[in-house]
């Protein structure tokens, strides 16, 4: 993972606050939990079916029976506790989940995010994202700024088929920190080395400057 | 990572609860029931309190030290037969008593604590049990409109937790409890038997930690939890 | 118990078939326990959470967690399994009860039952008598053939609020087994002593009486 | 009263399954999967299936099997996006697929498994997936109204069961087997350990027997059950 990405993901983990119940989306997500001390107190949740969640096995370690919704070989810690798929999603639609971290295809400017389908070229279904994006108490989202065709991620209006609407509380980027509130995108960080233009260029709607220094990461 | 610690002293867990609360209680009968609770929600006294149990317990125990106190507005539940004092209450309207056939209370509770609206069910349908209830028909088949109950708090007696919440109830003392403990915006479970977390298997847990708020351990048991001798 | 009402409960006890999954409801349908054989296979559910129900218990050996639905402390036997409520009902709802029990206040030759409430005088819940009688796959009754005053419990008409509509395969009482079908009350059985004429002067609808001797018991 | 015994041979569990039934698999990808029930199925080769699972499998495993025998009409699913021969099958118009969101796949089928019609949510409100679905507003609130599912068989896989039929699943091999067990006219569950009644704590049970019809035991798991080494 490149130095800025991985400075963007270290960013994100700060985000969770002792004793929140987290969610970490399949990719990006699933490295914030490399950043989470080991006292620190957090219970992360899988949609298979597992809270207290413990660190990921390489496959000669791993148990059969014991992945996390992306397929990953994981392991307990004491307090963990295993469900089925319904009592699962009970605990994320009924405000349990404190804090869910999501990949997006785009996210728009009133909070929209579209993560699972492009018509006609990626529909393989949406697992559990549409009820983690509609139902978390905070959803932020890890992504890079731009797409690999170099077109922003962060929009006016999404183009694809939503996930949720007006879900996205704040998204974390390649490049800086932003937060949606009112309808807008407000920048709240920048990433090392870049300056506010470089994230405005790069960005597919207004973008709310506050005034002053912005902190880096 | 690790767990957090929920333990809690039970006068602090029950201050939580309001006068006007909607307050969800586990147990079917004694077992379940959350005496120790209810006793101290008895001490601090909130009033005008929404009761949701299956049950009013019998005479001098539970429930009724509630309804003795003046605290409830209103019950909701399946059956209420076994405490002369809520029947009494209740045919002088000075409670409000809605019932649920039993496996539909557990369902509304369950629809809450799931993040569902409601559910559409046959039950009732041709009785004076689905007066008032919307008409749902589904694929021809004649249906009512269930709505889902959620609670402020949600009290619920487990034999053993471990100090994050992961809760496992005794034999038949199980009921509405798993229910409950999903569907209110605070839970409090007391505990017989405290241990470390990793002191119940993951396998083997009923409520698992994420949904509840407060772990309060009990001392020696009262007399209100042992086996009721009637003639 | 008086000898008939003995003879009755021992009848209604042959009512199960061997595998059965049952639900005996309180009063006269749980003494039917008492009539079934140690090595006899068949699994006795409580609404408030079992499967494989065991012999009651007394006082002095009872386990205060375990109760049936009624309030008696029960027992356990090898492959018993406790439950929750929603998984209890769960279980009725949805086919996998192969009998129930139940008493009655008053059942209709059209298969109405009323077992729950006398309004103005009785009225403390349906509990879990509803979905009993609803959706068990097959609904028998035991009762009295008269109530208390000596008035026929079996009626053209239910005059009191339905527990559930059309449910009743088949009545035992202290007189005879009668069969609820196409709208009719059918007599199969009578008790040892009486005769065809004593069933019909006690029953409050239309009997239809079969060709030749009847079954006693 | 003792319980009944249910173990069975995996060649008549499996030939009550008929052409044009409707089969819900437990598993989500390989924990919970019952490989050897669904190779048995293969060989006996009914078609016209209607399959409900959480996903699809992958190359060479589980679902994949059924997809490459032409025993699938439908899946109801919510993910199969790690099988290219699904993705193939449903863009060719060779099979027809249904997806859900997860927590509403799980719903249906335990709506189904509680003798529900259906229920009321407000999940994927405002998006394509509310597309067709029947608006149900509650209080105010903008739901739609899902469908229960049911099956003519379920097929599950347990680390342990007693001959009566209750089953324990293994760590996160639950997943929907629970909700499956409970909605299907008939459930078969393939075992690795077989007890006998007593063997397992009836509080640690995780499908209680009456919901089960057919326990077939396995001998040594095949490769399918193990851990997948990916890149």
């Amino acid at each position: 993972m490149s130095d800025v990405r991985d400075r963007m993901v270290a960013r994100a983990a700060r985000e969770i606050a002792p004793g929140m119940v987290v969610n970490l989306g399949i990719g990006l997500p699933t490295r914030v939990i490399d950043h989470l001390a080991a006292d620190f107190p957090v219970c992360l949740h899988t949609e298979n079916g597992l809270s207290g969640i413990g660190p990921t096995l390489p496959f000669e370690q791993a148990d059969r029976n014991l992945i996390d919704a992306g397929g990953a070989y994981v392991s307990t810690i004491p307090g963990s506790a295993f469900f089925d798929s319904a009592v699962s999603f009970a605990l994320v639609r009924s405000g349990r989940l404190d804090l869910t971290m999501l990949g997006a295809f785009e996210v728009a400017q009133n909070g929209d995010l579209a993560n699972w389908k492009i018509p006609g070229k990626f529909s393989p279904g949406a697992g559990g994202g549409i009820e983690l994006a509609q139902k978390a108490r905070r959803v932020v989202v890890l992504t890079t700024h731009l797409d690999r065709k170099g077109n922003p991620k962060l929009l006016e209006q999404c183009s694809l088929p939503l996930t949720a609407a007006a879900c996205v509380n704040r998204v974390f980027t390649d490049m800086a920190v932003v937060d949606v509130a009112q309808g807008r995108f407000h920048l709240r960080e920048i990433a090392e080395g870049l300056n506010v233009a470089d994230v405005v260029g790069a960005t597919g709607a207004g973008l709310v400057i506050p005034e002053g220094d912005l902190p880096r990461f | 990572m690790k767990l957090a610690d929920k333990s809690c002293a039970i006068e602090d867990a029950v201050s939580r609860i309001g006068a006007g609360a909607t307050v969800m209680l586990g147990g079917f009968g004694v077992p379940g029931t959350p005496f120790a609770l209810i006793r101290e929600l008895v001490r601090q006294g909130p009033t005008g309190l929404t009761i949701i149990k299956n049950d009013a317990n019998e005479k001098g125990m539970g429930v009724d030290h509630l309804l003795a106190a003046g605290m409830v507005e209103k019950l909701i539940v399946t059956h209420i037969g076994l405490n002369a004092r809520a029947m009494a209450m209740m045919n002088a309207g000075e409670i409000e008593v809605e019932f649920c056939a039993q496996g539909m209370l557990a369902e509304r509770v369950r629809a809450g604590g799931a993040g569902l609206m409601g559910f559409v069910t046959d039950i009732g349908v041709g009785t004076e049990l689905a007066t008032g209830k919307p008409r749902l028909d589904m694929g021809g088949r004649a249906g009512v409109l269930e709505t889902a109950l959620r609670a402020d708090v949600a009290l619920v007696h487990a034999a053993r937790a471990d100090t994050f919440g992961n809760l496992c109830y005794a034999a038949a003392a199980r009921n509405f409890s798993p229910l409950m403990a999903m569907a209110a915006d605070r839970v409090i479970a007391e505990v017989e038997e405290m241990v470390k977390p990793g002191g119940i298997p993951p396998e083997e847990v009923h409520t698992p930690g994420p949904f509840v708020d407060h772990v309060v351990p009990l001392g020696t048991l009262g007399e209100e939890y042992g086996v009721v001798r009637r003639a």
